[in-house]
């Protein structure tokens, strides 16, 4: 399954400074669906570089980080249980502040 | 006249022409705009353009919020400020630019940060106050970033409904630490000047329950989808105390050390 | 210090530390701009924002071409303008502005309307200038929408390119004969000024083959892939003869009534 | 076939002043496959409310009519002979000039 993943605000720092990664998985093995709890450590071992807390805190992301499934909150799809298809697009972004 | 009964005087009704001519601004949203308050939280990299237009295009009352003083190393982003005023407060030298471009507006100087201390005395100056229906447009710019979204505004979600948990501290830089590319905090405080004039004159659709994310490098720019209010939320939801928590948020990002920028609210809607 | 062989002085270091900070801006890139001309066409609703933020940020040398004077109902929207310069050379208000703001940065005064007559005469005035290779950042905004690309842009469509046919004046209306809210310009103006930055410093990937069409009222922003480079463009392509037609784009813009507002010209990049 | 047609720069002036339009079209008889050059004449049937000519001119726009299929400028994907697919979002803007 093909996903274009995005980071930005700052956590792509976390990722050898690339903020877009195309990147092409499966689901875990006796699962038929890939889901964003799989991604999420997915993402944690394979693109993620130093600093991992400031990417995840437990099972999910760290708060200040909003994660968007095709440009939607995943608050909006389920969270951990958004199911991925195809060409989906995952954004991770850190909350900025200041100016 | 098309002005009757909106209190434009003639003077008002030629600088505001181009304003006026547009069929959904008009005469109406003009007369919305000159009639309401908005309090800017920053004179720096955001409030350094919304103050200009939000005084050019005629807010009726604007209050100006900032304890600095201009520093040469502020000049490259925070374009409201001139080298005559390096060394003086940011909330002197900001009200005499807005008050150079439109000596109409009120201007109100508030020179302190904008602290949980404060926050309510601050605000209370203005009338006809609800807090708990104080829209917030919120803007941010590090590096060749940007993100604006409004919080708080008619049903839409408050800070706390997007982010229940605060981030930890070091994950919030600032730009008064790290970098800034100075036009990228002029595209994102226009946007939220935009913004603010929408809500003030009761004219479009706020970005109320969306977020702009900007990336100046690539030229790219996305408005996504975010949750709305939650009915568990602790600051707005249904079991909140509104009297006691109307100031939670505030609380909130005075607590994360990340004040929010420019914050036009808009009072008096 | 990592300044070594780029030139910039103590003071420079510190008015621009913070886009110094930033690994992809850099000293390299603050070098680059401060070596830069940028030629802006019109101190109008665009220009306004552009100038403030091209000479806050250092752009070495910036020419301001307009012939008009600063009135009463441009201050909504062109806020580098105050009430003390009614009646005045909006070029000569303009220049101060932006001398009040980096007095390190040259300016120069073009107190003509940029007409086909004197085109080449004004941009000849800029050393190492090469018209067919000169990027244009085109913007626009009027009532409550506005529209920005980049021609000319290494390889990239000119204007003729994409419009090999003139579009019926009675299509052109202009800001300055029907409405505009103000902080719309001042949105894409900021943008205008952002792509002449990153054109002029050589950092990022500027907005060309591709536009970005702004509506305020519903605050949606999309980015479009426009046509590339046409080999049969009368202006650019392989059988245009560049020596006579290298300023047919600008003549036709004149021709159409239409004059292009912020256009900074990247000379010598 | 369910399209969204959005009108830009003005041009939503000749539409009754509503710039997003959602349309359910099939192609004409005979035909399999629906171009761009039956959605204009469509368009300018039945959307098209005053000055036709600020629209089209002869079977195409106007000089100065941007044409975009799903974010992307018609003349990449064949101006007229551009086919369209259910879901399509078609854009129609008229270039600005000044500010
Ligand atoms: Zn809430
Ligand atoms: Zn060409």
């Amino acid at each position: 399954m093909k996903l274009t993943l995005e980071f930005g605000g700052g956590l792509e720092l976390l990722c050898d400074s690339v903020k877009i990664h195309n990147v092409d998985l499966e689901p875990e093995n006796g699962e038929k669906q890939l889901t964003m709890k799989h991604l999420l450590s997915w993402v944690r071992t394979n693109l993620i570089k130093e600093r991992p807390e400031m990417f995840m805190k437990g099972d999910s992301v760290r708060p200040g980080v909003l994660v968007l499934v095709n440009d939607c909150d995943w608050e909006l799809s389920g969270q951990l249980d958004t199911t991925l298809e195809d060409k989906d697009v995952v954004v991770f972004i850190s909350t900025l502040h200041g100016g | 006249g098309p002005a009757t009964g909106h209190g434009l005087a003639p003077d008002m009704i030629y600088r505001y022409s181009r304003q006026l001519l547009l069929p959904s601004f008009g005469v109406q949203g003009q007369a919305n705009l000159l009639k309401s308050s908005v309090l800017v939280i920053g004179a720096g990299g955001l409030g350094s353009p919304a103050l200009l237009y939000l005084a050019a295009c005629g807010v009726g009352r604007i209050g100006i919020v900032d304890h600095d003083v201009v520093e040469l190393n502020n000049l490259h982003r925070q374009i409201i400020h001139t080298e005559a005023y390096i060394g003086k407060s940011k909330v002197e030298s900001a009200a005499a630019a807005c008050r150079a471009i439109n000596s109409n507006v009120e201007i109100v100087e508030h020179r302190e940060a904008f602290r949980t201390t404060n926050a309510l005395d601050i605000v209370r100056k203005y009338p006809s106050f609800h807090a708990y229906k104080l829209p917030l447009v919120s803007g941010a710019a590090l590096g060749l970033e940007g993100q604006l979204t409004v919080y708080n505004y008619n049903g839409g979600p408050c800070y706390r409904c997007l982010f229940p948990t605060p981030p930890p501290t070091t994950a919030c830089q600032r730009c008064s630490d790290s970098g800034v590319l100075g036009v990228v905090p002029g595209v994102i405080g226009c946007l939220q000047a935009l913004e603010a004039v929408k809500i003030a004159s009761a004219v479009g659709d706020p970005l109320s329950g969306r977020m702009l994310l900007f990336d100046a490098l690539s030229a790219r720019m996305r408005i996504v989808k975010i949750r709305g209010k939650s009915a568990q939320c602790e600051a707005c939801g249904d079991k909140a105390a509104l009297n006691e928590r109307q100031f939670q948020e505030i609380e909130y990002e005075i607590f994360t050390q990340t004040p929010f920028s420019t914050a036009p609210l808009k009072l008096n809607l």
